[in-house]
């Protein structure tokens, strides 16, 4: 006698839909994403929300549309501020700063963000982590003069004589970084943290 | 080897059934294997519910002596009363007869034939082995007493009395305000049609107030509750009023007297004033005012009785001593509709109510705009004077929002799309209407929708964000700026006004959970009363004898709770006009010599049942409370409380029965061991 | 031997208290040597199991078996006395459902074993010796009990005529029912039909002085923690009773003096699972979770910071029944019980 | 062929005024679960007897699904609550048995819940397959010490 | 009471003032700090952006040794609103999510580190101060009042929303620093802005953006009389400190407020030498707002009588 199996694991095998992804690769729980009713709030929270090419509702109504390639070279999440208004507002309580992070490491891994008009962001995110992947701790100056010299080379020389030096000036700003004392360690913890990363991509693809 | 004769029916529900279950290989398997539990007959038919199958097991109860029946069909909460009718027709109890649901709970929702064919066989063995330990069973008769007692004086309230009363039948109605009216007597005029709230309401007071068959308790709370459906005794607490109503004519000296002022927190929302002695507007029902202690020079210190000095009546109708008062009344019936409160925005700071001068509820807005109300019905800021130029008016305040109310008020859009129209009427602003979406249904309503977009009012989909007195640009100085996402446009806008309205929630009353407890029903996590069923019987609770009306059971519009006044009413009046009920006899009751008086069981029953005699230690139960959850069958640690219809030897041959075979259908009977 | 009727007292797997008790019964034990010959009592006096292979069947008239059925000789004295006694009685609490040895259910054979011959700090076991069934030695073979997995009734392996519940049995009661078997057994009565005496058939809150209200629990102390109010209920001040779902018959003798009852007389009549009834009762009445007070996570972890102050509560609800009960033991390999 | 998977047996009770409705709804909306489940009916989760449960795993179930209304929407008022510390309690003295806390289960389900309930059963019913059988008679049974012959017990005597 | 101390990297060089400040305050509220050794930067925004894995490790890190170098119980306390959020954040996914819980201590067992989840819990340095210290204490330490200072509080986000533990004060209107300031005898004004964003990293992306956000703080704290805006995190205080000549120059204002750390207006309150407080660092010079403050408290303006037309406002919950 065969025994016919419940069809879950067809189910589970079928390709994930944009919106399931965003959902899976939310860290925290669920976001909630499918339960927004595209009522605004989050839009008219947000203190960026001018700015953006598409207001958080929108971008919501578009992954689940699964424009995907749109959402991705979008704007607005790179204009997110993560000050968590539209958050603790949403009426259906939908994770919206946490989902906003999972769109921006979408963005980057996926390379979208070139295309974005805020597409400086990211490279201020990569050197922002760089520094601290390198010293353990975060380095003002040094961020600001590579991140500049390579986005706004005049800005660069302004910021150099003007902010970046007002800062030293005041003694607001170090000259050289400050590192951790066990850099090793540090950096084991994140290669291993990687590379979970990669094998949760791998298996599940495209995601985190 | 069971004594019993039992009888088992399969049904194919046309095709509903036979075409996932083998229903004949089911009937001739259930013959032959379930010879030892007592079957005699088992037979499989096309539609047992027809009169032809009915028939069927009738000859058979007559022909085979039958003394227990299983049909093997639908859902029992579809057919359990058409095959026990049958039985009973053909002389068997019909509490001897169990429903085995092969469609609802198979053929419906397996595909696999065999797996499913095993499934009614191993169901059917329940049914079988658990029937044969039912017990015949009569139903209980209780008299129903004629009276009834009605609790809340709103419209919900008022129609519901009216109509008992009108068929010549007590009525007593409670009220915990000094007049009745309720919420209604606050509004001004009424959508869609824009009647005068007044207009309509008053009359209907009037009628109450002097109607015969009705007895007014104002300024009163139900204490307890006795007894149960038709023999209900209900303590009401009599609040003293320090007013006289067999002497008080009513004349209102004494409020013009009184020196004291107060703030109205309740009839006019905050926004206007009254005396320490009162009568909440001048149309109320009863007539009589009432001293509030708490604001009354002579209750505070003692001096001034400005209102006795000047009460013109003979004997003096003020009167200081007076005491709160505890009647006892007798009703067979009981009709809560104990109304709503408003959701407090002041709980959404981002809307700014009581920040913001010019941010006004909705029942404020109600106020104002009533030609009765502080401002004989001018629309104006909270300066008292200015006349908004424009003006927002926000929906979905407090509800559809998982923070605060998660459900639709459903009365808001209406609500606001009369003020917008009362606003352009008398004004001339410009209105702005913000909502998340435009819900209205029923009749004429969307026609108004169309009236108030003809007057040219704004219409801005999106929920606010945030209304903020912090400018930004020059036009916004001075004003009251909403923020919010235009969501057709997909751009955020600010817009300023001069005067924003919130359409706030209506919410379960905050007491709402200890009146239910008080009568014995259930009221959900927010507090609103759970009626029977939400579609088939609205009206009625799941305890006997209780009814809801209006919004105590849910946020509704003045149509649907008059309606539901209305029809709770003619619930009632059928009970009475029965004159004694029959109630289904599933009760647990205690097993006197085996009840330890360990008093486990006494907490167990909300409806309380359960009686605890300390003369002879032992517990029982009342039958006419006694609802038939079985709770308190479970919890006794003794097994001396049995439950009938539900009693632990018909589960645990149930169970038995269930697991005579495993999902492939090998027994497994013999594998368990002894 | 003279023709009195024979009586035996035999203990399998028990601790002897039940021989006590029975000796308990004081100048009445004279009675009894009146009425009766003892014809195997290895308590008292030198039997060899040959001696009782030797009588014909039936040739005992009644037969008090105490101690759970936990090895393989066990077993075998049972069936030995069934067969060689007319009334055969499973007497005290081992025999009847258990008791403590079947409160080992509750682990594995290979855990018990280890724990008497190994991991106790007082065992020196270098070579780690355990008791084998069969050992052979220059002498010849040698052979011992098996130890079971399972704990077993008496009556999960004979049949039972007659049970007297309680750890051990109460005196008084025991002496009841002796009396009642010589006024059988020398004025021709009948006996009675056979089951449970010696007991009660209602719980032991019956027998209790103690004053009872409506319960509300809010939590549990060990005995150590509180002293009790002399007067009220044990199980409403927080303290582990199950009195509520035993069979009385004992007097009610331990909430008396002020300790709960540990359910040693098992579940009352008509109650297939002591422990499950003890569950059901005690969730039932703690003082926890009411509509709308609480969401549903938080009112989740308060009921389990409640259950948290009952250690053990197998070990608890199932201290005398474990062997009778429903599930009657532990899964071996099964669920790690934490 | 392919190897057959093991089918567990599942016994569900049910409240008479939401999860059996539910059942109902699923059964009307033709929402399909796996035959593993055979549900009984009780008038409220309140009267669930943690006997029931044992009496199941007994007698050869694989999994105890307790179903009732949601809290706060008892149609006794609050007899779920009971049902809730019942069962909590219940689990913890199964844990001490060797019975995962998975194989017994509580699913709130209102008469509104169809399709919710086809779903909580279905993955009920994989998630106790994974856990495989249960067979509690091998459980008590598993001595494999059947007794001596009563030969070895003489020679000890002698 | 004894906290575990993350300083977080802003309090090494650029916000050394609210580092000084805090300190000097802790003695006399009877604070005592332990400072986790060798702790890494927490990530700010940045690093959720790039690597939700690394993210999760790089905080946990910080976690995980404070909780092996501190006693079970003992708090941690972040002075800075976006340190706080990640190290609450970051310890209630872990407890909420096991599955992440088990992927995060595989990682840290690469550096032989594991976590917990739920061993430390992280207040706000604000949050530490309003409940384990309480005003009265504070009031208590009060040797020179601020009579007559107008102060905005501002709060920004993070510590206020989306709030992970406990929710420590209201989202959308909090008053735990009105309050605490009130205590120091400062004249608060309303500051409807309050918890409004600064900008964040956003002057660093879109400066134009960054500098519209910066400018409606300063203009709704202006429009309301404030002589000195009081904050709580040194991203806030470097945003609206740094930028203001930016906003002055882009809008064509001429706005001139002190960004002041709550910790320094305490310091000053309780008598403490501006200097020890790291007064002098910022950009925008305190030192005129600071002259303004009195030796007397002000007098109370009476409250406008409101015409007898006007109608009643609403009442409002008691405030403290």
């Amino acid at each position: 006698m065969t025994i016919t199996a419940f069809p879950t694991e067809a189910v589970a095998r079928a390709p994930r839909t944009f919106m399931q992804e965003v959902i899976e690769d939310t860290p925290g729980g669920n976001p909630r994403l499918e339960m927004c009713i595209q009522c605004g709030t989050c839009g008219g929270s947000c203190p960026s929300g001018p700015d953006m090419d598409y207001s958080p509702r929108r971008i919501f109504a578009m992954i689940e549309a699964g424009m995907r390639e749109e959402v991705l070279r979008a704007n607005t999440f790179w204009y997110c501020v993560s000050c968590y208004l539209c958050m603790v507002r949403c009426p259906q309580e939908v994770r919206i700063t946490d989902i906003m992070y999972t769109l921006k490491r979408k963005a980057i891994r996926e390379g979208y963000y070139r295309d974005s008009s805020a597409s400086d962001a990211p490279d201020f995110s990569e050197t922002f982590v760089d520094a601290v992947m390198k010293y353990g701790r975060s380095f003002e100056l040094g961020l600001a003069t590579r991140y500049h010299l390579r986005h706004h080379p005049l800005d660069a020389i302004k910021l150099a004589a003007g902010m970046g030096l007002n800062m030293l000036r005041r003694g607001r700003m170090d000259l050289t970084p400050r590192r951790i004392n066990n850099l090793d360690q540090l950096h084991a913890i994140m290669d291993k943290a990687k590379e979970i990363s990669q094998a949760e991509r791998a298996q599940i693809g495209g995601g985190a | 080897m069971s004594e019993e004769r039992v009888g088992v029916y399969v049904c194919h529900c046309g095709s509903n059934i036979a075409s996932v279950v083998n229903v004949e290989d089911v009937a001739v398997w259930a013959k032959e294997e379930l010879a030892d539990q007592g079957v005699v007959v088992a037979r499989d038919y096309k539609f047992m519910c027809s009169s032809l199958g009915q028939e069927l097991i009738q000859d058979d109860i007559k022909e085979h002596g039958l003394t227990r029946v299983v049909v093997a069909a639908c859902s029992p909460h579809l057919h359990e009363k058409t095959f026990r009718t049958a039985c009973n027709r053909a002389g068997l109890n019909p509490f001897l007869c169990e429903m085995v649901s092969v469609r609802e709970q198979v053929s419906w929702v397996h595909t696999d034939k065999e797996l499913a064919t095993n499934k009614a066989k191993a169901m059917i063995a329940g049914g079988v082995e658990r029937v044969v330990h039912h017990q015949p069973l009569e139903p209980l008769h209780v008299p129903i007493n004629p009276a009834t007692l009605v609790v809340g004086g709103g419209i919900a309230g008022i129609q519901a009395a009216l109509e008992i009363a009108d068929s010549g039948f007590p009525v007593y109605l409670v009220e915990r305000e000094p007049t009745i009216g309720g919420h209604m007597a606050q509004f001004d005029k009424t959508f869609p049609t824009l009647d005068c709230a007044a207009c309509i309401l008053t009359p209907k007071m009037v009628d109450a107030g002097a109607h015969p068959n009705i007895t007014l308790l104002t300024w009163s709370e139900v204490e307890r509750v006795d007894g149960f459906v038709g023999n209900f005794t209900v303590t009401v607490r009599k609040k003293a009023r320090y007013v006289r109503e067999d002497v008080c004519t009513g004349c209102g000296i004494c409020i013009e007297k009184c020196p004291v002022k107060v703030l109205d927190q309740n009839f006019e929302a905050g926004l206007g004033y009254r005396k320490a002695v009162y009568r909440p507007f001048p149309q109320a029902v009863p007539k009589y005012p009432v001293i509030d202690t708490e604001n009354c020079t002579y209750f505070k210190r003692g001096k001034c009785k400005a209102c006795q000095i000047f009460c013109p009546t003979q004997p003096n109708s003020i009167d200081f001593e007076q005491k709160d008062q505890f009647i006892q009344i007798q009703v067979g019936n009981i009709i809560l509709a104990t109304g709503y409160d408003l959701f407090d925005p002041r709980r959404i700071p981002q809307y700014g109510y009581g920040r913001l001068a010019n941010v006004f509820t909705s029942l404020e807005f109600e106020r104002l705009c009533n030609a009765a109300g502080p401002t004989n019905g001018d629309i104006v800021l909270r300066d008292g004077v200015t006349k908004p130029k424009s003006v927002g008016i926000i929906h979905c305040v407090g509800s559809r929002d998982r923070r605060y109310n998660n459900y639709c008020s459903g009365i808001c859009c209406m609500q606001s799309l009369k003020f917008a129209h009362l606003v352009k009427e008398r004004t001339g602003a410009d209105v702005y209407n913000f909502y998340i979406d435009m819900r209205t249904a029923y009749k004429d309503y969307d026609e108004f929708y169309q009236k108030v977009l003809e007057e040219g009012v704004h219409f801005v989909r999106g929920r606010v964000a945030e209304v903020t007195d912090a400018a930004r640009k020059p036009g916004e100085e001075g004003k009251l700026i909403i923020q919010v996402e235009d969501t057709f446009i997909g751009k955020q806008r600010r817009i300023p006004v001069d005067m924003v309205i919130l359409s706030a929630a209506l919410q379960p009353r905050a007491d709402a959970n200890e009146v239910a407890q008080k009568f014995g029903i259930a009221c959900s996590t927010k507090g609103w009363f759970i009626e029977k069923h939400p579609k088939l019987d609205p009206v009625a609770t799941m305890t006997e004898g209780i009814y809801v009306a209006g919004c105590a059971q849910g946020p509704k519009d003045i149509p649907s709770t008059v309606a539901q006044g209305a029809a709770a009413a003619a619930r009632v009046l059928g009970r009475i006009q029965m004159q004694e009920l029959a109630l289904e006899p599933i009760r647990a009751s205690v097993i006197e010599e085996k009840c330890s008086g360990c008093r486990i069981c006494n907490d167990m029953c909300p409806f309380n049942a359960i009686i605890f005699h300390e003369d002879r230690m032992v517990t029982e139960i009342n039958p006419a409370l006694c609802q038939g959850c079985g709770t308190c069958v479970a919890a006794c640690p003794s097994n001396a409380i049995t439950g009938t219809q539900f009693s632990t030897e018909q589960i645990m041959a149930q169970i038995e029965g269930l697991l005579m075979f495993n999902v492939e259908g090998e027994l497994i009977r013999e594998m368990a061991y002894a | 031997m003279s023709d009195k009727p024979k009586l035996a007292m035999y203990w399998a797997s028990s601790c002897g208290g039940c021989e006590i008790a029975t000796l308990n019964i004081h100048e009445h034990i004279l009675d009894v040597d009146a009425v009766f010959d003892i014809a195997f009592f290895p308590c008292i006096a030198d039997f060899k199991i040959k001696d009782v292979q030797g009588y014909p069947d039936g040739y005992i008239d009644v037969c008090l078996f105490n101690g759970a059925i936990r090895t393989s000789e066990n077993e075998e004295m049972a069936h030995l006395l069934r067969q060689k006694s007319k009334v055969l009685v499973a007497f005290g609490s081992c025999a009847y459902e258990g008791c403590i040895p079947a409160l080992s259910n509750l682990t594995t054979r290979e855990a018990t074993l280890n724990t008497v011959y190994l991991d106790n700090p007082t065992i020196d076991n270098p070579n780690r010796i355990f008791p084998q069934p069969v050992t052979e030695v220059p002498e010849g073979t040698l052979f011992l009990p098996v130890f079971y997995h399972t704990v077993k009734s008496l009556d999960q392996v004979v049949k039972v005529d007659y049970t007297i519940p309680g750890c051990p049995p109460e005196p008084h009661q025991i002496w009841a029912v002796l009396q009642a078997v010589v006024t059988a057994l020398t004025q021709g009565v009948p006996l009675p039909p056979s089951g449970v005496v010696g007991a009660s058939n209602v719980a032991v809150c019956e027998e209790c002085p103690r004053q009872r209200n409506v319960k509300k629990i809010k939590r549990f102390y060990r005995p150590y923690e509180v002293v009790p109010d002399p007067d009220i209920c044990l199980l409403e001040q927080g303290l582990m009773c199950l009195g509520i779902a035993t069979r009385g018959g004992c007097g009610a003798l331990c909430p008396q003096v002020g300790m709960g009852c540990r359910g040693c007389y098992g579940a009352v009549p008509g109650v297939e699972d002591q422990g499950a009834k003890m569950v059901t009762a005690i969730a039932s009445v703690m003082d926890v979770g009411k509509p709308g007070e609480l969401d549903e996570v938080k009112l989740e972890q308060e009921i389990e910071a409640i259950f948290d102050t009952i250690p053990d509560p197998a070990g608890t609800f199932y201290r005398f029944s474990m062997a009778h009960s429903i599930l009657r033991r532990t899964r071996v390999n099964g669920y790690d019980r934490g | 062929m392919a190897e057959k998977q093991f089918e567990p047996l599942i016994i569900g009770f049910t409240c008479n005024w939401c999860s059996y409705r539910a059942a109902d709804l699923a059964g009307m909306s033709r929402a399909k679960y796996p035959p593993n489940i055979r549900l009984i009916r009780l008038m409220c989760s309140g009267r669930m007897d943690p006997e029931f449960a044992l009496k199941a795993l007994r007698s050869g179930a694989d999994g105890v699904i307790i179903t009732g209304c949601h809290p706060g929407e008892c149609h006794y008022l609050e007899q779920n609550y009971k049902a809730l510390r019942r069962y909590l309690l219940l689990r913890r003295t199964l844990k001490q048995f060797g019975i995962e806390p998975e194989r017994v289960r509580l699913i709130w389900a209102s008469a509104a819940e169809g399709a919710r309930l086809a779903q909580e059963l279905t993955k009920a019913v994989e998630e106790i397959r994974a856990l495989g059988p249960l067979s509690w008679h091998n459980v008590v049974a598993a001595d494999g010490d059947r007794p001596l012959e009563l030969q070895h017990l003489e020679e000890v005597a002698a | 009471m004894k906290y575990t101390y993350y300083p977080g990297c802003s309090l090494e060089k650029n916000a050394s003032a609210y580092h000084d400040s805090t300190m000097a305050v802790a003695a006399p509220l009877g604070m005592t700090f332990q400072e986790v050794e060798d702790w890494n930067c927490c990530g700010a925004v940045e690093m959720m952006a790039i690597d939700k894995m690394q993210a999760y490790a790089l905080i946990s890190r910080n976690l995980a040794l404070a909780a092996a170098q501190t006693p079970p119980g003992q708090r941690m306390v972040a002075p800075c609103s976006a340190c706080f959020l990640n190290l609450s954040k970051c310890d209630a996914h872990l407890t909420k999510d096991p599955s992440l819980a088990a992927k995060v201590n595989q990682a840290l067992a690469a550096g032989g580190l594991h976590y917990t989840p739920g061993r430390v819990q992280t207040r706000h340095l604000l949050e530490a101060v309003v409940k384990d210290v309480g005003y009265a204490a504070v009031k208590a330490q009060v040797k020179r009042p601020l009579y007559g200072l107008k102060v905005a509080p501002y709060y920004g986000c993070l510590i206020v929303r989306p709030g992970f533990l406990e929710k420590f004060d209201d989202h959308e209107y909090p008053t735990s620093l009105d309050v605490l300031m009130r205590a120091l005898g400062a004249d608060v004004v309303d500051f409807p802005m309050k918890a409004h964003c600064c900008g964040g990293h956003m002057t660093q992306i879109s400066e134009e953006v960054a500098l519209g956000l910066i400018y409606r703080l300063l203009k709704n704290a202006a429009d309301y009389g404030a002589d000195v805006i009081a904050t709580i995190c040194p991203m806030c205080q470097l945003n609206l400190d740094a930028y203001q000549e930016n906003v002055n120059k882009y809008f064509g204002t001429n706005f001139r407020i002190p960004i002041l750390y709550f910790t320094q207006l305490m310091g000053l309150a309780f008598g403490m030498e501006p200097t020890r407080l790291g007064f002098g660092k910022e950009f925008i010079d305190a030192a005129p707002a600071l002259n303004k403050i009195g030796v007397e408290p002000p007098e109370r303006s009476k409250p406008e009588r409101p015409s007898k037309d006007a109608l009643p406002m609403p009442v409002m919950p008691e405030k403290e």
